[in-house]
């Protein structure tokens, strides 16, 4: 989008800001800067603010780079994932969880008897990721769904790459995709794809 | 010892909007000051304070510490603060009022739901771990369970559609609600999935609002209110977070509030359902044993004006005024919270 | 990854941007410093001036600001500090000084840089004026004025019960 | 009339700047566990959990007791979470005592936590907001303005906020569960610590913490039948104003002086100073102690650094304040609060261990948060009101 506007020095221009920036309807206003420098006009811009009517607004961003402590045992859990093995624990009522509970739910007992397991599960349910939101574990389409490892009990939350809605279903058998690069944490595992089509 | 008597005396909302451009305090201040001046008090007449809202969701670090600049907290007041829905800090006042400390509460709430992408941040709600990393939508979180209770036959496409017509219908009427319409169920079920299994009009609008409730004991109330509406039961439960750890298609925390707030002693005339998703409406029906002749979410419900954290108070809201205006006798207000109704309060209010 | 114990540390970055509004009872005030004017605003009700105005509310009255007031330029420090310690995201070079500064016609203190003087000689009392960016960095913001310099008029002898406001 | 409430079990966590060795749900439960433990029930027998901490920013989980629901057991239970800034710890377990006092649960499980070397504390309290005016650095900034009102109002010398910092990292000493073991500071040395924020010191300023605190609170007739030793608690108060408005005393907040005044008030205290064996004082910056002496009504106005200087506030002095170490050794902000609360309890239960103060019948916990604005306190006894 191109603006005309008056070069001489401390120019200001108006131009419309996209919606995500400043939210619905902003105007944003440009301060622009001319100044001649042996015949060559340097422009230096800042965004100066933005309004909604007569009401300023900005954005504001609040993001912080977290480093998160585990505990010895999901750290057990997420160096064997780098590792590409899966390993789950055994609640008190017997069942398995995967990815591994700290601590049994209903009794609070601290978990520690561990079951390995293959790489392979079941979609216990699904829904349609039509539009990948940026940061999600795929770009394009995809489920999400609840994937209950084969040999555990209670299932994971995660991605599966089945290309279209019509390519998966409760029931329908995934295994695991590993990412190139593991540096720790549940992406490791960068999706799950379907195997052999819809079961 | 024997409970106090108490009730919700008035209450005032502001109606829902988008992207709106008032500060929080400047939307809180006018809805407290119309509550003040229709229960007919000052605020020396309050004893205590209590206010809902959740930093994420306001747009704000610390969005409460300026919320106290709306309610005049001078000379110093006796204030308390939960970051959950102003439903539960209602539930705060109800306590403060039984300790016999004070007799008249003042219960607010509020959210800036659209200033920011509500639906990544609800979803910060999850399991740091395991499941927050992924970075599921909640709207997501919400269809896996939509999934599992089609699958299980819980409840019918058709019957989420009916919640949706219904709802939007209703809101016409309803100056606080947002969005309004008057589809049929089938031109509903026509419309493409946005989140398969749910479409569009499944899910709860987010909007920008704030509610309050003054809370009054015994004679007081009383006086303040020609038929005050009377809590005769309420208690909250949670279950367990782990996603597929408990069954999605139940909610045994919203069964045992309902059971222990005394939902099944008489029949219910209105309830007022907190269900962001038209499944989790049938869902909590079903949970809290209410009979077909009970009149659901006549207001439109959280389905047509979600603002986050006041969604659950304003259930109270429309519950009580239903009392006020004897358009009801027994009614339930429900409030919930987390994903896939992991937490939910239950209220049974009765008028004289 | 994980550590010499064993013992993982996992990354996770959460960023959430939020569109911010500065509520329409800021405007004057915003619009004011682009003008390079300092705009307060006067409680209906107590009639205090604020500036800046905050969150348009009187908080004692719980009372929607009314009535633009013109303040300062110059003002008194009613309180300070001499800052040393460098935090995330901070622009300004230490030690700096950050003080309390009542402007004259306001009922309460805005928080500003003091420069152009040694820190030991800032005191509470002291007259101050502020000195402005170049015109072409001006925007709805404080950041205009770069800093508040001493004026080198007698001292103002605060009452010393207003503490820091 | 309201029943009565009583603390049957303490249980904290070792504090420290990164326990890299549990994650937030380890760190609720060790504190969790050893309150169960210290009441000698299990957490079946809990009827109701109140948590609260400080800003979710802080760890960048959005209401964690939802999720911390699964870590508690808490499955079928009530859970309810409490945020009023800094003095949350306090409030927290003042909420928890509202229960019990109302007749609506017998036993309930209160926490206050913060695992803060997850994020940056720094950061999550001082996020700059648009059109602003960024100046400040965190609460230090915000804080050491007021600090030198007092300074120049009471007429302090200059040498006062170490010599509290001094005591409080000593008495810290003989806390095991306190985050710095500093042992030998002496007040040349902590004169020679920088400054940070002029007129606070480097030692006088409070540092970030990993930690939990939890309380198990039971009804008179459920504490009676309890075996263990106990704390009763014989009045609670909160009090809240607004940040900054034109002509606010924030050197001596008269949020904090109504609070204690109610305190007294209600506990049938007449003159707190002879009657109060302990005080478990909100101190994140040295130089709070004086003026909280003042605030709560113990000190007379502009007289209370005369008291730090006395010794009078020393683990010996005639009213010892902050024997565990206080928020000076250890800050985990969501449980700085009922640190306070729950270290007078284990005071009057007699259960403060190195740190105790023999035959302490009576003592406060107090908490503040905000800008100095957010007050709430607790008296706590041996024996019943």
């Amino acid at each position: 989008m191109t603006r005309h506007c008056d070069t001489s020095n401390n120019s200001s221009v108006k131009v419309e800001a996209s919606r995500e920036e400043f939210g619905a309807g902003s105007v944003v206003v440009m301060s622009i800067r001319c100044r001649w420098r042996d015949k060559k006009l340097v422009v230096s811009g800042t965004t100066s603010h933005a309004m909604v009517g007569d009401v300023f607004v900005a954005p504001l961003e609040v993001s912080y780079p977290y480093k998160r402590t585990v505990g010895t045992l999901l750290s057990r859990f997420f160096t064997s994932l780098s590792e590409c093995r899966l390993e789950g624990t055994r609640g008190s009522d017997g069942r398995v969880y995967f990815p591994p509970a700290e601590f049994d739910p209903v009794t609070g007992v601290q978990l520690t008897e561990w079951v390995s397991l293959s790489d392979t599960g079941t979609v216990s349910t699904w829904a349609w990721q039509s539009a990948p939101v940026e940061g999600q574990p795929l770009a394009h389409p995809f489920a999400w769904a609840l994937i209950t490892i084969d040999g555990a009990d209670v299932p994971m939350l995660h991605a599966v790459d089945a290309g279209s809605p019509d390519n998966i279903a409760t029931g329908t058998k995934v295994k695991v995709r590993w990412a190139e690069e593991r540096p720790g944490g549940v992406t490791d595992i960068a999706c799950f794809d379907v195997v052999g089509g819809v079961s | 010892m024997a409970l106090r008597d108490i009730a919700i005396v008035g209450t005032a909302q502001r109606p829902s909007e988008v992207n709106s451009t008032f500060t929080s305090v400047e939307i809180l201040l006018p809805v407290i000051q119309q509550l003040l001046d229709k229960v007919g008090i000052e605020r020396s007449d309050i004893g205590f304070w209590c206010h809902g809202s959740c930093d994420y969701m306001s747009g704000q670090p610390f969005s409460f510490v300026s919320a106290v600049d709306a309610i005049g907290a001078w000379p110093p007041i006796v204030e308390s603060h939960v970051e959950a829905d102003g439903a539960l800090a209602l539930y705060e006042a109800w306590v403060k009022i039984q300790t016999g400390e004070v007799d008249v509460a003042l219960v607010f709430s509020n959210g800036k739901t659209t200033s920011g992408p509500i639906d990544q941040i609800l979803s910060l709600q999850t399991d740091p771990y395991m499941v927050a990393p992924l970075k599921p939508g909640f709207d997501a979180l919400a269809a896996l369970q939509a999934r599992a209770c089609l699958d299980a036959g819980v409840v019918t496409e058709r019957q989420m559609a009916e919640v949706a017509s219904r709802s939007r219908r209703d809101a016409n009427n309803n100056a606080i609600a947002f969005t309004k319409g008057n589809e049929s169920v089938e031109e509903l079920l026509a419309m493409p999935y946005t989140m398969n299994p749910l479409r569009a009009h499944d899910c709860a609008t987010p909007v920008d609002g704030c509610n309050a409730v003054v809370l009054a004991a015994g004679d007081i109330a009383r006086r303040l209110a020609t038929r005050p509406a009377w809590i005769r039961g309420i208690d909250h439960r949670i279950d367990t977070q782990r996603l597929g750890a408990r069954s999605m298609t139940e909610s045994s925390s919203a069964a045992i509030a309902a059971q222990k707030a005394g939902v099944g002693k008489d029949r219910i005339d209105v309830a007022e359902l907190h269900a962001p998703y038209t499944h989790q409406e049938l869902l909590l029906r079903k949970a809290m044993g209410l009979s077909e002749s009970t009149h659901i979410n006549p207001s439109g419900g959280a389905l047509v004006a979600n603002p986050a954290m006041a969604a659950g108070l304003a259930r109270f809201a429309e519950a009580a005024e239903s009392i006020f205006a004897g358009s009801a006798d027994r009614v339930l207000a429900h409030c919930t919270s987390g994903p896939m109704l992991q937490q939910n309060l239950v209220c049974v209010m009765e008028g004289e | 990854m994980s550590e010499a114990d064993g013992l993982v540390r996992l990354r996770q970055p959460i960023g959430v941007t939020y569109n911010w509004s500065a509520g329409p009872n800021a405007t004057s005030h915003l619009a004011g410093l682009i003008a390079g004017k300092f705009i307060g605003k006067r409680c209906p009700s107590c009639a205090l001036v604020y500036f800046p105005p905050r969150n348009g509310v009187c908080p004692k009255c719980a009372k929607i600001l009314a009535g633009d007031v013109e303040v300062g330029p110059k003002g008194t420090i009613t309180t300070f500090c001499i800052v040393n310690v460098p935090f995330l995201g901070q622009k300004i070079k230490l030690p700096y000084v950050a003080a309390q500064i009542l402007l004259d016609g306001a009922d309460i203190s805005m928080q500003h840089l003091i420069q152009e003087c040694e820190a030991e000689d800032v005191r509470i009392g002291m007259r101050v004026e502020p000195v402005w960016k170049d015109k072409s960095e001006w925007g709805p913001s404080l950041e205009n004025i770069q800093h508040f310099r001493p004026t080198g008029e007698p001292d103002r002898v605060m009452g010393t019960e207003s503490g820091a406001s | 009339m309201a029943e009565l409430c009583a603390v049957v079990g303490v249980g904290q966590t070792k504090h420290a700047a990164c326990r890299a060795d549990v994650s937030i749900a380890g760190l609720v439960r060790e504190a969790v566990d050893r309150a169960l433990a210290d009441a000698n029930i299990t957490i079946a027998d809990v009827d109701a959990i109140v948590i609260g901490k400080a800003p979710d920013s802080l760890e960048g989980v959005a209401m964690p007791e939802l999720w911390l629901a699964d870590a508690l057991a808490a499955h079928g239970k009530p859970v309810f979470r409490v945020h009023t800034a800094g003095s949350v710890g306090g409030s927290t377990a003042i909420v928890a005592a509202q229960h019990v006092m109302a007749g609506i649960h017998g036993t309930v499980l209160t926490i206050g936590f913060e695992k803060q070397s997850d994020g940056n504390a720094m950061w999550a309290l001082s996020v700059p907001i648009p059109f602003g005016m960024p100046v400040h650095a965190g609460a230090g900034g915000y804080f050491s303005p007021i600090v030198r009102g007092y300074i120049a109002r009471s007429g302090a010398p200059k040498h006062i906020g170490a010599m509290v910092a001094v005591k409080d990292r000593t008495n810290a000493c003989k806390n095991p569960y306190a985050h710095l073991h500093e042992p030998d500071w002496t007040l040349e040395k902590a004169l020679e610590t920088p400054m940070l924020w002029d007129p606070i010191r480097f030692i006088e300023t409070c540092p970030s913490s990993d930690g939990a605190m939890a309380l198990v609170l039971m009804s008179e007739e459920r504490a009676d039948k309890h075996a263990g030793r106990k704390a009763w608690v014989h009045a609670t108060s909160m009090r809240s104003e607004p940040t900054a408005f034109a002509g606010r005393e924030q050197v001596s907040p008269v949020a904090g002086e109504m609070c204690a005044a109610d305190l007294w008030r209600k506990g049938g205290i007449k003159n707190p100073a002879e009657e109060i064996d302990v005080v478990e004082m909100y101190v994140p910056f040295a130089w709070f102690e004086p003026m909280w002496l003042e605030n709560l009504g113990f000190a007379p106005r502009n007289e209370g650094w005369r008291w730090v200087e006395d010794g009078i506030t020393e683990m010996g002095g005639s009213l010892p304040v902050n024997p565990s170490g206080g928020v000076l050794s250890s800050n985990p902000i969501g449980a700085s609060g009922m640190l306070r609360f729950g270290e007078a309890a284990m005071q009057v239960m007699g259960k403060a261990g190195e740190h105790q103060i023999d035959g302490a019948k009576k003592a406060i916990g107090h908490a503040y948060g905000g800008g100095s604005q957010f007050f709430a306190m607790w008296l706590v006894s041996s024996t019943k009101p």
